[in-house]
């Protein structure tokens, strides 16, 4: 159940009160990436600019594994994890690639192939989410 | 009386301003994308508006979780652009429009929104690359006023909500005693999934629907829920909540100028529109 | 679901803070403000609140121009409060009950109220002194969610406005699902005016009136126009605001359990109100 | 006229859209304030301290001499010139009678002679706002 009491949606985690809780250090952190010398400052010592944020033993070694899926699931937000990828050097097929599995050509293949979608719309309950999933099932 | 002359959407993909940034305008991968705006820019050459009123979301640059706001609208003489942390150029800073700016947060008030006022901002590149993509030349030749809708932190403000901004925004617009003439701009979208398995995520025919509504019935999209709109366009793609309100600033029907749509830049189905009231 | 037992209204004039501190509470200047809290003390005894709903205006402690939200509500663990510049003694941090701002957040944004939410947020002596005042025996017994109205910068928040959020936040605490009893607090008032050559201005006929009718008729004060409300009540009276969103917050008709007027403290007419709805 | 096309309040300048251009970076000075050092480095230099802060000549002409109606007209917004006010050491009844060209005790005396108010309602055109005016003429 999503916070409002709707069907969750596969694949995805909503960044609501629950998540937004659990993540406040961490995205906190993230947000001080805007700056180069914080930039430089966590590269230096990774560990020791997380622990001054106060972020968890568990975010801290997802961090650490560049674990993507596990920050996302400890708090993490993408608008600010988009920051700490910057960092690493990733783009956002990087990133899509390493949440899905993917190789990033795979991803990118993907990407170009959505392309192929009909143009047109099926109506108020279109079909498109559910065959999302079972591409992604199959 | 202000007239607005239209309304112009986009989406704002970062990787844009690299592009930008290295000439990459015209190989393969960029070409569709960049050639949609052409004619838009020969339609602004023709209008030129004077003021851009830009409804866009920020992606952590101005705004953190510690003060969140559900609208936020600019009334800073300018706006800086800065660093967002993954090395995409930071572009001098836009000229704002404090007149207009604040014509605009009353009307807002007494109507009942509860805006965050903001008379310092940084802005991102949902607002510096659509200027940039509408202007490429030089300086940006508008003042602008920036209007910012949450998308990062739920609950997100309704599709019903944000269409009402929009409207609100326009007539705000509109009743501004002044002769200038003033361009709607939405910045965000169309489907697209950064964060989790599901990402990579887009969904041509609910992108092409949703165009197509903005010209003939604007209000289609209110139908869905926050949810359904993350569920139909992706956790990103509700970025469309900003075409929303700039179409609705616009009043009246609409007739669309031109558009344009393409999968993929990024990770992203890239869509623009460009509308003008019907006269 | 949880229980309403009540709604507190107080003014907040800094230097309670420091005849708090002095322990001036019983000497003539002070007494008859101080004394009209020993009624409540012994009704909130009775009561029992586990958690404390907050309306205050922040007094540039935690908002700065950049960012001025016109509703701003609070989802952090705790609360600290912080040096305002002159020298009242700072308080320790107050709990905060983040579960309960989330439901309440949740529950505005889907009625169309365009909140800030504040996951970070220090609270000034608008905040934290109703709380000692109400509580004045060591560590504060109540978590908080504070709920803070913009009376900085104009365009203000319509009293209609304020009273539409107090009613919103009022059904979101009835709809918690939760045994927790929770009292609504208004800080602010009444009628003063600092700045300008009109300062201590004070009107006791409206402010009698305006006790009264939060009583007999909660919207008698909607009538009233924010310009007009600062011609009655004075520029700072204005936070009258608090208290019509605390009353809002209580449902359906209450009885007045105590009240206290006096005249002055410091450069305010200092009223108090414990209102509980009819059972 | 107000900014909303309302009379002006006689003694009263509304803090809105027009005062707030004016003054932001004199209302930004006074908010950092907040922060002892700050305090501390304004008393050592004030007008380092003002030109770092950018404030027109006329706002520092008003700071230096103390002068709080100049200063509300300059743009400054009263809750932030309080934490100015603080570093002074001047209460809002110092203020109140800097404001009003009034000793400190007569002021005190007046807000005391306010309890002499009647209690009742006028009623809607309620005179009180008016009788303040004629009090302050007479
Ligand atoms: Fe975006
Ligand atoms: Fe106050």
């Amino acid at each position: 159940m999503g916070s409002n009491g709707t069907a969750p949606i596969p694949g995805t985690t909503l960044f609501d009160g629950v998540q937004a809780q659990k993540g406040y250090a961490l995205n906190k952190m993230c947000y001080s990436f805007n700056d180069a010398d914080n930039r430089a400052t966590f590269r230096f010592d990774e560990v020791g600019y997380m622990l001054r944020y106060g972020l968890s033993p568990e975010q801290i070694a997802a961090i650490r594994k560049r674990d993507v899926l596990a920050l996302l699931a400890l708090g993490g937000n993408v608008y600010y994890l988009a920051k700490f990828a910057g960092i690493l050097g990733l783009d956002v097929q990087d990133l899509g690639a390493a949440q899905t599995g993917m190789s990033k050509q795979a991803f990118q293949d993907r990407l170009v192939a959505q392309n192929l979608q009909p143009a047109s719309w099926g109506g108020h309950a279109d079909a498109r989410a559910a065959q999302w999933q079972e591409s992604l099932a199959a | 009386m202000a007239r607005i002359v239209g309304g112009l959407t986009t989406s704002h993909v970062p990787a844009i301003g690299g592009a930008i940034a290295k000439g990459r305008q015209q190989e393969p991968y960029w070409k569709p994308f960049f050639d949609g705006f052409v004619p838009v820019r020969a339609w602004l050459a023709e209008h030129k508006p004077d003021i851009a009123v830009v409804f866009y979301n920020d992606h952590g640059l101005n705004f953190f979780l510690d003060k969140m706001p559900t609208f936020a609208v600019g009334a800073a003489p300018q706006y800086r652009n800065a660093d967002e942390g993954w090395g995409i150029p930071t572009l001098p800073p836009f000229r704002g429009h404090p007149q207009l700016s604040w014509h605009i947060i009353n009307r807002l008030v007494e109507r009942e929104f509860d805006i965050t006022t903001c008379q310092e901002m940084l802005v991102d590149h949902a607002f510096t690359l659509p200027l940039k993509l509408f202007w490429p030349e030089g300086a940006c030749p508008v003042a602008t006023v920036p209007v910012c809708i949450n998308t990062v932190q739920f609950p997100l403000p309704s599709a019903k909500r944000c269409m009402a901004l929009g409207r609100a925004v326009g007539e705000a617009i509109a009743s501004w005693d002044s002769d200038s003439k003033v361009v709607v701009i939405g910045s965000g979208g169309l489907s697209h999934q950064l964060d989790g398995e599901r990402a990579g995520f887009i969904n041509k025919p609910f992108d092409l629907k949703f165009m197509d509504s903005l010209v003939s019935e604007p209000d289609w999209v209110t139908r869905y829920s926050i949810h359904e709109l993350v569920e139909q366009a992706g956790t990103q793609g509700v970025e469309l909540l900003m075409w929303l309100a700039a179409r609705a600033a616009v009043p009246g029907p609409v007739r669309r100028v031109h558009g344009n749509y393409h999968i993929p830049i990024s990770n992203t189905a890239a869509g623009m529109l460009a509308l003008e009231p019907v006269a």
